[in-house]
């Protein structure tokens, strides 16, 4: 009866649409689209899978073997147009490192620097106790998958029902500030012509110009989402850098740009 | 006849479902759940839980929209020591529920997750079930049926609205505002 | 010896309550109602609640803040049909953020991020706090004082564990001897 969710394979979806033919121009190895390229937490796991798939100890890893499957992986997601994150290129950089290392001729290695090999393997070790610690969290029995709480409706009660310290007042402005919140959930592509702070420090300067104070809620496009706030606040703290304005933040926790006086109209 | 497997099943229904449900509501959940059992059975399993909980705490009491299962009104002196020791706080995340459920009513809890952007447990639903701020008004025709939540009378009430138009009216969203505001100036 | 009219009362506030019940928040509520039991006898009337329920829908457990009334895990699947939608997922990602935070506690973001090798989101910092799985203990005393997370009661409750210790065992590293084995590869 346990509705366990872990055993489920995932389809990888492209687009919202499920990925069923490959580019053929690239040899993947079999299996692997359907173990769910999306769903690799990280480059740690994505490491972890591969060693995993050549059923080889972690301590006997040959990093030449991996590097070459590591990097065809991230090839093969680039064009999927996976949001690729920085991680992964740093992994694949760490992998050749490592690799370049072992094909030059050996040397007297220096005493206090870590061999990156081993460091690496520390690290896989390591993250597989958590990932394996994760997967037995993750079939524990969980509230509202695997039981449920029993309640029942309370009978009428004779008490002085404390006044409700909150008012209708207070449900228009907590609906407004969910609706004005930018969506962090939707994924995006990382498009570099489409934002940019060099351009958004223009607008928030010409903004500037015209009145004194601006809220930094006011410099976001809430249908930019994530790379919207990322530019506004680069933007805003290069500002802040060169002088030009003071970030104040006030009790609600909203940050305010202040211009310094010293934004002319360009 | 429905057997002590079918009582106990309906049982579990009227505890988890945190609302009333109705002698049709519990046909058709028992056959999701391959439990074929006519309107008069069931009736008959509920006269059955009703003996049950004869020496208990509870009992069950049929509603205007249901059945449901109950603390008896004998109890309840000692539940009002439990209920007025903690202020009934509302947190922010019950907060939004309900403004959500308020704005946008008939929602699921599909449509707050979506809205919120973080996974709305059973337990506010059931909180503002109890509270009597919400009810089930019926179910959204899509695959699972989900439940679509209105707020009540009691939510007016309570908040001191005539009806559910007097609602303070929204702000004109933000991004509208501050989209125009900086193409305004682009 | 505690009468059928304390175990019903202690099963009305357990019912009531909405949440665990310790035993001495059982004792002094009862107290309130003019009842006086030690805490072995309540124990007692837990034991009778139990006792109860065995041929019920509903069993008594202990979690980490105390006593609850829970369905009996075979029933979940008919619930799952009434709470409808998918059963909440929880990313991978997500779970291993939580079981490095319950495994080393406290830990700060920067902590979860070196064992994992990426970037943890504050999305999914404020995902494990949303649901209160989380809470801040402190901050570290070093540069930027970032914050200490631990796990909260309500984690322990909602994975139907009694303490921390409950949690499967954190598997060894792989090689024990590493000493010994790091002279080997070089």
């Amino acid at each position: 009866m346990i509705n366990s969710t872990q055993t489920q394979l995932e389809i990888p979806m492209v687009m919202g649409q499920p990925y069923e033919t490959l580019p053929d121009d690239l040899f993947i190895p079999p299996n692997a689209l359907e173990l769910c390229l999306e769903s690799f937490s990280g480059p740690m796991d994505l490491l972890l899978y591969l060693i995993k798939k050549e059923n080889i100890n972690i301590l006997d890893l040959d990093v030449s073997e991996i590097t070459e499957q590591y990097i065809q992986y991230i090839e093969l997601m680039d064009i999927l147009k996976f949001e690729l994150a920085a991680e992964y290129l740093v992994m694949a950089a760490t992998l050749a490192e490592i690799k370049s290392r072992m094909m030059l001729p050996v040397v007297e290695a220096e005493e206090d620097e870590e061999d990156p090999k081993l460091a690496l393997i520390k690290r896989l070790q390591e993250y597989q106790r958590y990932k394996t610690a994760s997967e037995n969290l993750a079939i524990l029995p969980r509230v509202d998958r695997d039981f449920f709480i029993a309640s029942t409706a309370l009978p009428k009660i004779e008490s002085v029902i404390p006044d409700l310290e909150i008012n209708k007042d207070d449900l228009r402005d907590i609906f407004h500030e969910i609706l004005s919140r930018p969506d962090l959930k939707s994924s995006h592509q990382i498009d570099f012509e489409e934002l940019s702070t060099q351009e958004r420090i223009q607008i928030i300067l010409r903004i500037l110009s015209k009145r004194n104070i601006i809220s930094f809620s006011k410099t976001l496009r809430k249908s930019e989402g994530k790379q919207g706030i990322v530019v506004s606040l680069l933007a805003s703290l290069e500002l802040a850098k060169d002088g030009h304005v003071e970030l104040i933040q006030n009790e609600s926790n909203e940050i305010f740009l202040k211009s310094k006086g010293r934004v002319g109209n360009e | 006849m429905s057997s002590n497997l079918t009582t106990n099943t309906i049982e579990a229904l009227l505890f988890g479902a945190g609302r009333p449900l109705r002698l049709s509501e519990i046909r058709s959940l028992l056959e999701n759940n391959g439990i074929y059992e006519d309107l008069p059975s069931i009736k008959i399993s509920i006269n059955a839980i009703e003996e049950r909980y004869e020496n208990t705490s509870l009992e069950i009491k049929e509603v205007s929209s249901g059945y449901r299962l109950q603390i008896k009104e004998s109890f309840s002196s000692c539940l009002s020591n439990l209920w007025n020791e903690k202020t009934p706080r509302i947190s922010k995340a019950l907060m939004e529920t309900i403004s959500i459920i308020a704005y946008k009513q008939p929602v699921t809890r599909g449509d707050i997750e979506d809205i919120r952007g973080v996974h709305v447990g059973t337990s506010s639903i059931r909180a503002l079930l109890e509270r009597d701020w919400i009810k089930v008004s019926g179910f959204r025709d899509v695959p699972g049926r989900p439940a679509l939540y209105v707020t009540t009378r009691q939510f007016l009430d309570d908040f001191n609205m005539k009806n559910i138009s007097s609602l303070p009216e929204l702000p004109e969203p933000i991004d509208h505002s501050s989209e125009a505001f900086l193409s305004e100036v682009i």
